[in-house]
């Protein structure tokens, strides 16, 4: 794309005296992102630099007091998966002035020509894997509820039109109840349980990520009803529970590969000064199900 | 005579209570209008009602002879009606110099507060109360409860006001203290101010009042020139029986010794609170303490309950000293204290007046752990009768209680953890002749019984009546020590100005 | 903060009158106070759908109130002595990750692994709860911190404590293995008994205890003076530090249990396990009349409020309610319940005269 | 929650001594109290990393102090009076989807769209909070709703509120255009002025204002004594609900200024602006000295506990601690300084004694 020149241009980045790569990601105690952090500093310190490992929360306040300190400590790449496609452009654009260049995972920004790179898993296409396997999964009919992410999160609300790009193609398949369980498992497992309530005929619940999956596997096994549950990410406990036969598939997120990538990309471009990739950079999802649940380890596919 | 302020035909309903019925009181310009009558026989809500913080339920009220609304006591102040009330309002965060003119602060440049001005006329109404060497800047919840009585007549006087009500404002003074108030009332008098008073201690207003009201039961009962009246007739009237018995004196003979004292010392911020006190209380003895407001009698019984901390000395009560010195350990040793003030130290104001009776005993009403709701109704009950406490009922909340109930209240509390020796911190303080009397009879009965009592007293005639052996303290040290054929108006006095302790 | 919003409680009728029977019940009815407001929004839902007053989803819903009422009623003890205790979601979180901890690692000791049996876990995950809830006491006795930032700063450390366990990771199967003898941890959370979820049970026996602790036993009394005048109860011989420590631990232990009925439902336990729990758990405490200032409250209001809360969550994803306005419809609800209840005590007052 | 734990500062010395130039040293340096606890913390982590006490780390510490300051002197304001505000964070996020909402949509009207000007946009996000804290202040006054509750109901609605203003979503792009005249709104939260940042400069006047306000004026006088005794300011004639009216319209002002000075440092408004940010305003507000129970505090002291919890995340952050470890730290030292602060006090009157 276009936009890769204007960051990589004129200014021949003086090998940056600092060896420091700082990593922001949101909280930890999702695996997801653990795996994230955890790929991307073992890959810097394999590559030779020191590294920072900061956290969120999904507080674009946060990450943004968090890039200041990235610049205060002058570093030399941060590496960010982001805490809102428009409220981190202002943080992110901050650091480009202070010749600090920011490697986007997992989310992308609304903007291009801020960050050096942008590499995302393809969550659109991603959802669209997750709703057809969720359409078979169901038969091509029947009544389904869609528990989706936190609303202020993008890929919330790209998950759902993915699943609903396929899933509304079926005029069999009909949506009963749509919620947010906010991310979270007790909250998914509550709203889950409601829902059953006011609609027991349901056949299938898609939701937007691992936690909420699970949390609605909880109710569905509490309710005794046999229920498809699909989820979004290829956490280990979910693939754990699709080759239990429990939830029937989810749709994995190569986190650990985004990271070094962005990584390996942050050193070519620390070395060299210029972007070596295109800025946007979309790495497709993999469905995971029953077939494939056993080769799946950390957020990867064996043999992928 | 000029009426000035009327009530007329004024009802108070509080829910079930008729505090007033039908009360139309007059008080005259220029003069101290002197209300008496038991407590809980509606002074102050006539008060209260007269300086627009509580709204009549009926009747009608007349300044200078026009309808007035006090919808507030905002209303009332507009209109010259300042007031004293029983209970301290006065703000413990503040300086007294903010305490002086909370709500109506002197202004500078229109916009903020002068506080050099403030602090100056702090200082001048200071000084016409006698207390010129209290600085302004000195917060109010540092001050005893007398100066804090202090504080609050000086707000008023600070007021420009036609109408000065004050309900009870000598109960914390001292003898002298209370001479420079009837100073300030007489130059007030003077310039035609209106003075409604009210007071418990018969001798007192007697020096001061022009007219006296006698209140009882919620209705008034008689109105008369002062120097028509005697202090037989007031009682009289009050009570609606003779005086002649008012204090019952202890006669019961003294045996061993139940609490013995030796050194007691509590530092102080500037020199100890309690200076090296011993003392002793034997059965059947009522030891009487008086001194002057700040002489450290409150903190002697403080340190004696366990409350604050002593730096040295120690207490014996039936002849086994106590170490520990936490209120638990002196409770059980069978020391038991009524304090000074019972809406900060005495009352739970959230409970019921039989929750309150029963809270230092209450492990006792308990049988495996569950408590039995007849007994303590049954033990409240015969409390409450034994000291003729006026209630709507058991489970009324305690704040509905006129003050000398709820003294009772508390005192009740303190019989029930069957003490040796009983600590009375002023046990006296806002109650009416008659409970007074009560008081006397009971402190006489539990020393007959075998009891020992040690109690508190600013009043003269109170610790002379009721005393068998009196100790002076000041500036926290026991400065004489008489027996009751000995005490003398004089000596009294000079031992508590003195500064040298009793050797 | 300083609350004395709380009328005091109208002096009890002194005399009987006669043709006043009328007012008498309708006095009954408001002294159910958040019964009212209960009431009144199964009214509102049931008419909207009829799948809310079926026996399934009263029994569902009951369930999820049952978290929440056993988190309220640890917290009302402590509002009772005029304290407060924010830390109750951190402290339900960390017990939960030292139970799914045991449950799906075991202890590692020298020489190998130990996994306890359930009810040991639970009662460990109990003590764990109780443990900070001493610390609570402690800091805000001995070393005389605010209730309010000494159970903020817990707030913050069981929190951070519950993520270091496991690093941030969930345990994610709790149903334990034969092997290793520690089976049946979904009893709490999951089963049922005589058609009633065992965790709802479970709330019927905490609930009770507390009535009867508050109202029945001297301690009880202690933690109402206590509250109402802390200068007053010291003199009248409470040991008030050990009072106002006992409650911490008391908030505590039902918050740890909580916990592990929350985890036992998911049958996982992650570190954000009842974050921000606190809020609602101190909401139905006032929202069933414990006064924040202490010393007047009920631990059978406290439940109610727990059910209003409840129940009102449960029908705005019932019905289908959007996410944002259930956050509006939540907090108007709340704010109106206190409201409407100050109503209900003006109107109760002016009844009691008329029966008086 | 009745807090009487700020023990009553020792009375002024009387008299001069001779000896006790030490004392009376070490006694002014007391006096500061939290200033203690904040030189520890600045002497710590610059052991621990050189690049925390340089100039630039400095500026940019404070500029992120600033929003929580601000919060936190408009909380100190509530609290003062013995009320306290839990929907600061929400209100911030309120205003904040406001003006952005102003800045990125203008606002429909019949006929077509309106742009406003960057000051006036900021007016309007500011009497938004205004409103917002009228309602709670009518709520506590009028309706006699507990402070806690009528503020948690509102930290729930406004926060709905600003989520269903944009639907969920971020308005993205603040900068403005010449052609709507409304360019200039990063003024406030990006650049600097004397190579301060613009955010601490409007700290630096919120502050003296507050200060001024709260020691020079009448109405601070009446902040004062409706928190130390409101029954006795009745009594004294101060209009009370008034008073108390005010102070949660200054606080929502102040949560609508921070709001705004985040959202024009981040460049966008979303609706989850400064989420719980009212916990951290809270404890500033305390750690610097202010009873929970109303009546004592100063602003000064809330600002100085603001930097305490500002330099302490920014410096965990700067040295790379774990986001667990942070969450423990950050609990413990709020605990901490307070305890600190006793000991401080019980020394310093101890110290007061011997000046006297
Ligand atoms: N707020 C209230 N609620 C209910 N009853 C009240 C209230 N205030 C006063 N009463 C009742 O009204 C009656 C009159 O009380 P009041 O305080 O006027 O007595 P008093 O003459 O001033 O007594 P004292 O000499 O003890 O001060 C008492 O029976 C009291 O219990
Ligand atoms: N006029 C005063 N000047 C200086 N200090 C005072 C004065 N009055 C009281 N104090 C302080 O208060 C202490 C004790 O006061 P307190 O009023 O409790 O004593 P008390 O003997 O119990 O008097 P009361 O008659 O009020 O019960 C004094 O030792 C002193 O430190
Ligand atoms: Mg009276
Ligand atoms: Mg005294």
């Amino acid at each position: 794309s276009s936009s890769s020149d204007d960051s990589s241009g004129g200014e021949s980045a003086a090998p940056a005296a600092s060896k420091l790569i700082v990593v922001i990601t949101p909280s930890p105690d999702n695996v997801f992102f653990k795996a994230e952090q955890d790929a991307a500093a073992a890959e810097a310190k394999k590559l030779g630099y020191e590294t920072l490992v900061l956290s969120h929360d999904d507080d674009p306040t946060k990450q943004s007091q968090e890039i200041d300190t990235a610049i205060s400590r002058k570093a030399a790449a941060i590496i960010l998966d982001n805490a809102g496609a428009d409220s981190s452009e202002a943080a992110i654009q901050r650091a480009k002035d202070n010749k600090i260049p920011t490697f986007l995972i997992d989310r992308e920004i609304n903007k291009t020509g801020v960050a050096v790179a942008q590499i995302v898993s393809n969550n659109a296409q991603g959802a669209g894997l997750g709703g057809q396997e969720f359409a078979k999964l169901m038969g091509n009919k029947g009544e389904y509820a869609e528990l989706t992410g936190k609303a202020t999160d993008t890929n919330a609300g790209v998950r759902s039109q993915g699943y609903h790009g396929i899933l509304d193609q079926y005029p069999d398949m009909k949506m009963v109840a749509q919620q947010s369980a906010n991310w979270d498992q007790a909250e998914a497992l509550q709203k889950t349980q409601t829902i059953l309530q006011a609609h027991p005929a349901i056949k299938g619940i898609i939701a937007g990520n691992d936690t909420m999956a699970l949390g609605a596997w909880a109710a569905v096994q509490a309710a005794k009803k046999d229920i498809v549950v699909v989820g979004f990410d290829g956490s280990p406990d979910v693939v754990n529970s699709i080759t239990k036969g429990g939830i029937k598939a989810t749709v994995l997120q190569p986190a650990s590969k985004i990271s070094q990538m962005a990584v390996q990309q942050a050193d070519e471009y620390i070395k060299n000064g210029k972007a070596s990739q295109p800025e946007k950079q979309s790495i497709d999802c993999v469905l995971v199900n029953a077939d494939n649940a056993a080769s799946v380890t950390d957020f990867a596919v064996a043999g992928s | 005579m000029a009426e000035k302020l009327e009530a007329r035909d004024v009802s108070k309903n509080y829910g079930g209570v008729r505090a007033l019925k039908n009360v139309t009181f007059t008080a005259y310009r220029g003069k101290v209008n002197v209300l008496v009558g038991e407590n809980g026989a509606g002074k102050s809500t006539l008060m209260k009602i007269l300086s627009g913080s509580e709204q009549p339920t009926s009747g009608e009220i007349r300044l200078d002879g026009e309808p007035v609304r006090l919808g507030s006591p905002r209303d009332a102040q507009a209109l010259g009606i300042g007031i004293i009330h029983q209970e301290l309002s006065l703000f413990p965060n503040l300086t007294i110099a903010e305490n002086m003119f909370a709500g109506r602060e002197l202004r500078r440049g229109g916009r903020f507060v002068d506080e050099r001005a403030q602090k100056r006329r702090t200082r001048e109404v200071l000084a016409r109360l006698g207390q010129e060497h209290l600085s302004p800047d000195t917060l109010v919840g540092d001050l005893p409860i007398g100066q804090q009585q202090l504080v609050e007549i000086g707000r008023v006087l600070l007021t420009d006001v036609s109408v000065l009500i004050m309900d009870e404002p000598t109960s914390a003074l001292s003898h002298h203290e209370v001479d420079v108030l009837f100073g300030v009332m007489a130059e007030l008098r003077e310039q035609d101010v209106t003075v409604i008073y009210i007071s418990h201690k018969l001798d007192e207003f007697r020096r001061i009042g022009d007219w006296v009201t006698v209140f009882r039961d919620g209705s008034l009962v008689a109105h008369e020139s002062m120097s028509r009246t005697d202090t037989g007739w007031i009682v009289r009237q009050m009570v609606g029986r003779d005086p002649d018995s008012l204090y019952t004196h202890n006669s019961a003979p003294t045996g061993d010794v139940l609490l013995e004292v030796r050194g007691l010392t509590a530092e102080g911020p500037v020199r100890p609170l309690v200076d090296d006190v011993s003392l002793t209380v034997r059965a059947g003895e009522v030891v009487g303490v008086y001194g002057l407001m700040g002489a450290g009698r409150t903190e002697l019984v403080e340190c004696l309950m366990g409350v604050r901390k002593a730096s040295a000395g120690t207490v014996s009560i039936r002849g086994a000293e106590e170490p520990k010195a936490t209120v638990q350990a002196r409770l059980a040793a069978g020391l038991a204290l009524v304090p000074e003030d019972r809406q900060r130290d005495g009352l739970v104001q959230t409970m019921s007046v039989r929750d309150n009776i029963l809270v230092s005993t209450i492990g006792r009403f308990a049988r495996t752990g569950i408590l039995r709701g007849e007994r303590e109704r049954r033990t409240a009950a015969g409390q409450v009768k034994e000291l003729a406490i006026k209630i709507p009922g058991l489970a009324a909340a305690v704040t509905s209680l006129s003050g000398g109930n709820q003294q009772k209240v508390v005192l009740a509390r303190a019989l029930l953890t069957e003490p040796v020796v009983l600590l009375l911190d002023e046990p006296t303080r806002g109650i009416d002749v008659g409970a007074k009397a009560q008081i006397a009879e009971l402190m006489a009965r539990l020393a007959a019984e075998g009891y020992g009592v040690l109690f508190i007293s600013s009043e003269l005639a109170e610790v002379r009546a009721m005393a068998d052996r009196v100790l002076v303290m000041a500036r926290g040290r026991i400065t004489a020590e008489f027996a009751a054929a000995d005490v003398t108006e004089e000596g009294l006095v000079a031992a508590s100005a003195s500064e040298r302790a009793l050797s | 903060m300083i609350d004395t919003k709380v009328p005091a409680p109208a002096p009890p009728a002194a005399r009987g009158g006669r043709h006043d029977t009328l007012a008498r019940a309708a006095l009954l009815l408001l002294r159910g106070r958040t019964l009212v407001v209960l009431v009144v929004l199964v009214i509102f839902f049931s008419a909207i759908s009829s799948e809310y007053l079926t026996q399934s989803n009263l029994i569902l819903m009951t369930k999820h109130v049952a978290i929440n009422a056993i988190l309220a009623i640890g917290v009302t003890f402590v509002i009772l002595t005029g304290g407060i205790d924010l830390s109750v979601g951190s402290i339900a979180g960390l017990s939960s990750m030292v139970a799914g901890g045991l449950l799906f690692t075991g202890l590692h000791v020298p020489g190998g692994t130990v996994f306890f049996s359930v009810a040991v876990v639970v009662v460990i995950g109990i003590v764990v709860g109780a443990l900070v809830g001493a610390v609570n006491g402690l800091l805000v006795t001995r070393f005389k911190v605010a209730p309010f930032i000494a159970t903020l700063g817990m707030l913050y450390v069981a929190r951070g404590a519950a993520q270091l366990l496991s690093n941030g990771g969930t345990f994610p199967d709790l149903a334990g293995t034969d092997a290793r003898g520690n089976t049946g941890f979904h009893v709490i959370g999951v089963d049922s008994w005589l058609g009633i979820p065992v965790a709802v049970w479970i709330m019927v026996v905490v609930a009770a205890g507390a009535i009867v602790l508050t109202t029945k036993t001297p301690f009880g009394r202690r933690i109402f003076a206590v509250g109402g005048n802390e200068r007053a109860a010291t003199l009248a011989g409470i040991r008030v530090n050990r009072v106002k420590i006992a409650v911490y631990v008391l908030s505590g232990c039902c918050a740890a249990l909580a916990g592990l009925l929350l985890t036992s439902e998911l049958g996982a336990a992650y570190p954000d396990t009842a974050t921000t729990y606190e809020l609602n758990a101190i909401a139905a405490a006032v929202l069933g009349g414990t006064a924040l200032a202490g010393g007047r409250g009920t631990i059978v209001g406290t439940v109610m409020g727990a059910f209003v809360i409840g129940f009102l969550s449960d029908g705005l994803v019932l019905v289908g309610v959007s996410t944002f306005w259930q956050s509006v419809v939540k907090g108007a609800v709340i704010v109106l319940a206190v409201v409407t209840e100050q109503a209900q005590q003006r109107l109760q007052s002016g009844l009691a005269k008329r029966v008086a």
